[in-house]
């Protein structure tokens, strides 16, 4: 029902879609996979009238579209999920889903009848945690997924766009979603969606398309072919082993990080030693406390119990001042917001701590920054780039110099690889792993247990708040998740 | 889908169905308490120095005194919702004053109140083109209006211009019962205000925009249209706002906003009136009670009479102490929630 | 890192072309004052323009230390009004106070105020519109309510040297002034501080997250911007002398500079030096309207229209010309 | 050398025709008030001498036996003031806050601030109106905008309006000096006399549309275009001293010289001075006004100039008159104070050695209690 053709787009005399040509049946999942940069969010937006294309045409069951505003896209029956959430904090998840097409009744808002049908759509979805009275600010990552996702449904859809939606989610949520969108399909809407995530790619859609660099690489059938296929088709080389090898016995050198008994407002008893020289991964649901023991490590939400080591010297970190300066650093998982500062250039981003806490060292003169920069394999158009014009994955590529370039003795990573593609990621590994040789301590928080068994010499797990066990390297998954989700609070999570 | 914590569960058990505005701690009911505190404040003090602060003749000058700066300030939440800013108002009002008197002087009441509310029309249009379409910062480009208007009534204008018959000055002076009719004005536009950004689609837009353009705009919002009918709402209030002061001054007066300096005092109001500068949160409700709590002040130093070098210095650190309370109740809520 | 390192006319290049539309705009008017005035490039008439622009210089400079972290500071132009205020209700109680000693002073003063607004903005989170509105207020209401509205003192003629005066007979101080200052931002914003400034603003919190004092630093443009309007002060005052409103629309005249130098209200982007041309291109405009014989009351239609319009330029697709100047010279690989 | 088309206004388009005028006539121009006050100027006032403040020009009295105050409570005087925005209405205030702290049967002062709002304005007067003010004092903001509210309030109380005027005479007096046609008539007619014929002139206003400074130009318009002199420039400075030395900087090497300067109030005439010392030329005629750092410059490098005065003794007066209006006595319908001019000969008496550089000389202070500390002066 929906074929785009010729599609070009240049931003800033850059070319970043090339001819693209794509379609789509009502009742398929056409997933679209590429590396980072490849353009998939860029057609996505322009389908959504996001974008105009230079070139290109688009039809929709015969009718010939061309989208300069979001909300003709939603007129002709389009709705899109985001890969950056497209919410208002401050508004009710009541408001967030009817924005830009209010129900009204003699000429007001209609708030009954948006809450009242905005409760039907949860229900519909068996989310019964949310309450379209509640302001979004006030909701987890993956019920403000839920939200997006609602925020598609509500109007009348007869084509989803699906960029990425999964990226913040756990596994375990993933499956939930997957679950949504077999039934959607099944209802006869035509499903585009975006994933790095071969597995559900594979799981999930009947048909897969490849780009690369803005070109059209392949649209393969997903029953005729195999992820080596695609994976091949997506960075145009075979990859090696997925991941590098570990740490051989003995590499694990002194203690680095111990923490005893440290706790704060939302994790407590952390009990946890990092040594020189291994790299060890945290797993856990979503809001299992992950990302705040990360936090807490790096003195943004510091503990408030318990003591803390760094080298045998006590630490008490109460801002992220005293973490770097101990030699703490952190790639957070959110790596715009919190990682870059996006209108500055790759230098000046790679620079930033060590300008900041002269402490670390002086900051590296021009040769040793392009040095630095070599070594995480960035690929960008010069140091004087600004970030913002980057891929997704060199942006995390700049983040990595940006510690690197401070000499840390501890590194965590939260998330390292979300929404990285497959060819930066193992790129991301095989620099982690080295890191770790150079006598480095990692810590890797990952929502993606391959990865995170992959990478881990050891894995802590964590859930609600706890470290509720430890496995050794190789564990499967079925063993991290039996502990991460533990008994019956599991079944109490699964809202 | 997610595994709540104790204390998690614990607030959201309480946290759906209660909207911002309703909580007793947020900016809207915070300056209203302001508002009455002050009063209280007021009239002990007044009454210590054996005066008496809640006379009806009192209370009705706070009123009264409340009506142009209200105008403005609710015109202005409007534009600092949808995250723009005015800072054309004040040589607005003047233009409108001359404008009203001139053309009542030489035409009809009704001709007069359509030519300033055209006027102020366009000039509202004129300030949200230049901001959507030009992309010039807020900012600048209505400080570039102002100055554009200010060049153009100070070539047209030496002095007050034109006269406002009696007909239209019961505007300015009547009252209905101890209350002034412009206090009627002035709440009528405001509940215009209120209804169109409480419960219009238009203003749910407006919060929107404020709250994240960008957001907005992928949500199918039309930003730009949206930004540009604000600054005109704004005009019209601003336009009304010119009315009721040619009304009161009975001529058309070239510096009757400036002097006031209404650009700054109704941005200040509307912060007072917990408004967020950045656009999105607040609403012309605590706008109102921002006003009162200026027109109150004002009236308190009246009748304590205060040196008015003083009072400036007085008014500065209430403002910011205001907003330091409403960011310090943001920020124990971030912390609460986030 | 596989593209070859940016060549140094490069990037001159595209520092320069971060302001191209000021520049643009500070030649056209240059050159429009060479066609009405053809005298205006005699050396000395020229310094004096320059010894006219150098408070709005310096204030421009300071002012984009406190826009380019994401904030504001409307309250430079009664920092100015106070200084000269304060200067002569200093010497109406001091009369031989050396001149050294009443500038340091006034210095301090200025950063005292810039320290105040900064610690409230910062600390309090008070959004700095707010917070140097109400600091504008406040310092205008204290120093008239001191002085009883009108300063007591006059301004001796070694405190006004700086602003009046000339170095070797031709070479008038305020230009020296302002020449040293003018360095002065570059060499900061060129320094370490500088660039975490600019990180500042440009994201608040990830600065934070990489050790950046973001506090501190704002609080340091505050202050930085306090003692250029409290500079600027003793230029204003030593070229004018006492008047109660020394420094009035200075603040909005500082900030349409800033922004007419391309730099970025919000913060994390713009550079100093076209902040600075914007106030020689602002200067320069006022004193062609002046020379065209512009009535006085259309003068600043003139100036709102060519503001907005200099202004909707910058905000323009320039960056589109720019890029094809950029355009990556190493080939991709890896 | 000027480049100005020639249907530039004003200044310039005389400037590039050479002729003497200078452009059209404000359309605020009254002749027959023009006359009067020129009149008025030449005529010498009834009253003590050495009290300007009491004396009045041409008087038509009034009888106000109405108003007589009947009982033996003290007087309640009530005042609403446009504002003190400025050094003149500063120093004003402190002449009527100390003339009503000379006489004891004033027991109450009431001062409300509009702080420059035409609105406040009429609030206060409302809220004086009401309040058992004895006597009404009112300084007008502007003057049509604040006639309701005066009519009003004069139906409750007397009224005393000064400065700027309202335009009804429900007032009991209205209180003024000569006027602004007086004011700009001085100045230009000694630059007539001083000035060379063809000689050229600069003329520096402060801001155009305030119509007591239209008055000003206007009379010297008049007086200027009669006489042969060369207008070369009629320019705006905002009473920025800062801009007031850029322009006559400019002015001065563009024309070569400048032979007189004509100025429409005082606040910034220094600045103009030293436009001319700093440029190495010597100081042509120059007008100012009675403000201290003038008259300190003028006998410093004794310029030739002149100081017309809209003076600030005119503050005094609403208080005498309140009295005598609460005594029963006669007062004038529209009482005219002199308007004295400081010139080279009574430069001497007015220049007050310790003085603040902004005070207005012809404040009639001096013998007023607390003079000079009160007035921010050293004895
Ligand atoms: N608004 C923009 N301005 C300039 N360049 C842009 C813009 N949006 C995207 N790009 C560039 O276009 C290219 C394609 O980006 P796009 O977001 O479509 O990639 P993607 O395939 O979705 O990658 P990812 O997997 O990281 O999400 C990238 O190089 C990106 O830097
Ligand atoms: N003290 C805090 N203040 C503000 N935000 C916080 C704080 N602690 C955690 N967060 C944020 O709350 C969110 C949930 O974090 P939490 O620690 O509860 O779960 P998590 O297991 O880390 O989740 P994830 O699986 O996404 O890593 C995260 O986005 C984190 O950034
Ligand atoms: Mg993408
Ligand atoms: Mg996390």
């Amino acid at each position: 029902m929906l074929t785009m053709h010729g599609v070009s787009k240049s931003f800033l005399g850059v070319c970043v879609l090339q001819g693209v040509g794509l379609d789509l049946e009502a009742g398929e999942v056409h997933a679209l996979v590429g590396e980072n940069g490849a353009g998939k969010s860029t057609l996505m937006k322009i389908l959504a009238g996001e974008h105009l294309p230079d070139e290109g045409t688009l039809t929709i069951d015969g009718t010939a579209y061309s989208f300069s505003h979001p909300a003709q896209a939603q007129a002709a029956g389009i709705g899109i999920i985001h890969q950056e959430f497209a919410l208002l904090p401050h508004r009710t998840v009541a408001e967030n889903v009817f924005l830009g097409r209010e129900p009204t009744r003699y000429g007001l808002v209609d708030r009954r009848a948006m809450e009242r049908r905005t409760a039907e759509l949860l229900a519909e979805m068996d989310e019964t945690g949310i309450t379209p009275r509640t302001p979004v600010h006030e909701l987890s990552v993956a019920r403000r997924q839920t939200v997006e996702i609602v925020k598609a449904l509500a109007s009348d859809v007869r084509i989803l766009v699906m960029d990425e939606p999964t990226a913040a989610l756990a596994d375990h949520e993933a499956e939930q979603l997957a679950s949504l969108v077999r039934r959607l399909a099944a209802r006869g809407l035509g499903i585009l969606y975006v994933s790095h995530r071969l597995r559900e790619v594979f799981d999930l859609s009947q048909r897969i398309t490849v780009l690369k660099d803005g070109r059209h690489i392949a649209t393969l059938n997903t029953r005729d072919t195999d992820a080596d296929t695609v994976v091949r088709a997506m960075v145009g080389r075979e990859l090696g082993a997925y991941y590098p090898p570990r740490a051989r016995p003995g590499e694990a050198g002194a203690e680095r990080l111990t923490v005893i008994s440290g706790g704060n407002a939302r994790i407590s008893g952390i009990d946890l030693t990092l040594r020189a020289g291994e790299v060890v991964g945290v797993a856990g649901l979503q809001g299992s406390g992950r990302t705040s023991l990360a936090r807490a490590l790096f003195g943004v939400a510091p503990f408030t119990t318990g003591t803390m080591t760094v080298d045998g010297k006590p630490l008490r970190p109460s801002r992220p001042r005293d973490a770097v300066r101990a030699g703490i650093a952190l790639v957070t998982e959110d790596r715009k917001a919190e990682g870059l500062a996006l209108r500055q250039s790759v230098t000046d981003n790679a620079l930033l701590v060590t300008r900041a806490v002269p402490a670390r060292g002086r900051p590296p003169a021009g040769r040793e920054v392009t040095a630095l920069l070599e070594r995480v394999r960035l690929r960008a158009h010069g140091e004087d780039q600004q970030v913002q014009y980057l891929s997704g994955g060199n942006q995390q590529k700049v983040v990595i110099a940006k510690w690197l370039a401070a000499r840390p003795r501890v590194l965590l990573f939260d998330e390292p690889t979300r929404g990285v593609d497959v060819g930066a990621k193992a790129a991301i590994h095989t620099l982690v792993r080295e890191l770790a040789r150079e006598g480095l301590a990692v810590l890797i928080i990952s929502s993606e247990l391959p990865e995170l068994i992959g990478m881990s010499d050891r894995i802590l797990v964590m859930s609600e708040g706890r470290l509720a066990g430890e496995l050794p390297a190789g564990a499967s998954e079925e063993s991290v998740m039996r502990v991460a989700t533990g008994g019956n609070r599991a079944r109490e999570g699964a809202a | 889908m997610t595994a709540l914590r104790p204390d998690l569960k614990a607030r959201s058990r309480t946290g759906p169905g209660r909207t911002a505005e309703l909580r007793l701690t947020g900016p809207v009911a915070g300056v209203w308490l302001a508002a009455l505190a002050v009063t209280g404040l007021g009239w002990i003090v007044v009454a210590a120095r054996g005066g008496d602060f809640l006379t009806v003749t009192n209370v009705v000058t706070i009123l009264q005194n409340c009506v142009a700066l209200g105008l403005v300030a609710v015109g202005q939440s409007a534009v600092i919702l949808t995250g723009s800013l005015d800072l054309s108002v004040a040589y607005l009002i003047s233009l409108g004053t001359l404008v009203a008197a001139e053309t009542m002087e030489s035409g009809s009441v009704p001709v007069a109140i359509l030519a300033v509310l055209a006027l102020c029309a366009a000039v509202g249009l004129a300030n949200g083109l230049i901001v959507t379409g030009l992309k010039v910062n807020a900012f600048i480009a209505t400080l570039g209006t102002a100055f554009i208007l200010r060049g153009w009534i100070e070539d047209n204008y030496t002095g007050p211009a034109g006269r406002v018959p009696a007909s239209f000055q019961h505007l300015g002076y009547d009252r209905i019962g101890p209350v002034p009719v412009s206090l009627f004005l002035l709440l009528a536009v405001a509940a215009i205000l209120w209804l169109v950004t409480r419960r219009s689609r238009l203003g749910h837009h407006m919060y929107a925009t404020g709250g994240d353009e960008h957001a907005a705009r992928l949500s199918g919002v039309r930003t730009r249209r949206t930004v540009i009918t604000a600054h005109v709402l704004c005009s019209l209030c601003v336009g009304a706002a010119a009315l009721f002061l040619a009304a009161r001054l009975g001529a058309g007066a070239p510096w009757a906003g400036t002097e006031a300096r209404y650009d700054l005092e109704s941005i200040a109001a509307v912060v007072l009136g917990g408004t967020a500068l950045a656009g999105g949160r607040g609403g012309v409700s605590g706008t109102l009670g921002g006003v009162l709590v200026l027109a109150v002040l004002d009236s308190v130093f009246n009748q304590l009479a205060v040196d008015p070098f003083f009072k400036n210095v007085v008014r500065g650190v209430v403002i910011i102490a205001a907003v330091a309370l409403y960011a310090r109740g943001r920020r124990t809520e971030q912390e609460r929630t986030a | 890192m596989t593209s070859a390192q940016a060549p140094a006319g490069r990037r001159v290049l595209s520092a320069l072309t971060t302001g191209t539309p000021v520049y643009i705009l500070l030649a056209a008017l240059l050159a429009a004052l060479a066609l009405t005035d053809p005298g205006f490039y005699e050396p000395d008439r020229f310094l004096s323009f320059i010894k006219r622009a150098a408070p709005l210089v310096i204030l421009a400079a300071g002012q984009y230390l406190v826009i380019v972290c994401g904030e504001f500071d409307l309250s430079v132009g009664a920092i100015v009004t106070a200084g000269v205020v304060v200067a002569a209700e200093l010497y109406g109680s001091f009369p031989g106070a050396p001149w050294l000693l009443v500038t340091v002073i006034l210095l301090l003063a200025g950063a005292l105020a810039g320290l105040v607004s900064g610690l409230i903005t910062t600390l309090l989170r008070v959004p700095s519109f707010i917070t140097t509105l109400g600091m504008m207020l406040i310092l205008e209401g204290a120093v008239f309510f001191w002085t009883g509205g009108s300063p007591h003192g006059a301004l001796p003629a070694a405190f006004r040297r700086l602003g009046r005066g000339t170095a070797f007979g031709w070479l008038p101080w305020a230009v020296l002034v302002c020449v040293v200052a003018g360095l002065l931002a570059v060499r900061l914003m060129r320094s370490d501080f500088g660039r975490t400034l600019l990180a500042t603003g440009d994201s608040e919190r990830a600065a934070s997250l990489a050790g950046v004092r973001v506090a501190r630093a704002r609080t340091i443009a505050f202050i930085l911007s306090g003692a250029a309007a409290a500079l600027a002060a003793v230029l204003v005052g030593g070229f004018s002398g006492v008047s109660a409103q020394a420094g009035r629309g200075y603040e909005f005249e500082a900030i349409t500079a800033v922004v007419l130098g391309g730099v970025v209200l919000g913060g994390g982007r713009g550079s100093v030096v076209a902040a600075m041309a914007g106030a020689f291109s602002l200067q320069a405009l006022f004193t062609l309207l002046n020379l065209q014989g512009v009535s006085g009351a259309l003068e600043s239609t003139v100036q709102g229209v060519i503001v907005i319009a200099a202004v909707a330029l910058g905000a323009a697709d320039w960056s589109r010309l720019r890029r094809r100047g950029t355009e990556p010279s190493g080939a991709k690989s890896s | 050398t000027s480049d100005a088309p020639p249907d530039a206004p004003a200044g310039a388009a005389s400037a590039a025709a050479g002729a003497p005028g200078t452009g059209r006539q404000s359309k605020f121009f009254d002749r027959a008030e023009y006359d009067r006050q020129l009149a008025l100027a030449k005529e010498s006032p009834q009253g003590p001498a050495g009290k300007p403040w009491e004396q009045m020009l041409r008087p038509q009295l009034v009888d106000t036996t109405q108003y007589k105050k009947k009982g033996s409570g003290g007087i309640h005087l009530c005042l609403s003031n446009a504002g003190v925005f400025n050094p003149w209405r500063q120093v004003g205030l402190k002449n009527m806050q100390a003339e009503a702290g000379l006489h004891k049967e004033i027991t109450d002062f009431t001062v409300l601030d509009a702080q420059g709002k035409d609105d406040k304005q009429i609030s206060d007067i409302q809220e004086l109106a009401g309040q058992g003010c004895d006597v009404l004092i009112v300084s007008p903001n502007t003057t049509a905008t604040l006639t309701p509210a005066v009519e009003q309030a004069c139906g409750k109380v007397p009224v005393i309006v000064f400065d700027r005027g309202v335009e009804t005479d429900c007032a009991v007096t209205f209180i003024n000096p000569i006027g602004g046609y007086g004011y700009g008539a001085v100045a230009a007619d000694f630059l007539v006399e001083k000035v060379k014929p063809k000689g050229k002139i600069l003329a520096l206003r402060i801001s155009p549309g305030v119509d007591v400074l239209e008055t000003r130009w206007s009379a010297a318009k008049v007086a200027l275009d009669k006489s042969g002199l060369d207008v070369v420039d009629v320019k705006f400075t905002d009473g920025d001293p800062a801009k007031t030395k850029a322009i006559v900087t400019d002015a001065i090497t563009r024309n070569g010289d400048i032979d007189g300067v004509w100025m429409d109030s005082g606040a910034t005439s220094v600045a103009a001075v030293e436009a001319f010392e700093d440029a190495g030329k010597d100081v042509p005629p120059i007008t100012g006004e009675d403000q201290q750092d003038f008259l300190q410059v003028w006998k410093e490098e004794k310029l030739t100039a002149i100081a017309p005065s809209y003076p600030t003794f005119q503050w005094r007066t609403p208080v005498i008159a309140a009295l005598k209006i609460l005594k029963g006595e006669q007062v004038p319908k529209e009482w005219k104070l002199p308007q004295p001019t400081v010139t080279q000969d009574t430069l001497d008496q007015y220049l007050k050695p310790g003085m603040p550089p902004l005070h207005y000389a012809m404040c009639g202070c001096e013998n007023l209690p607390g003079f000079p500390e009160k007035w921010g002066g050293k004895k």
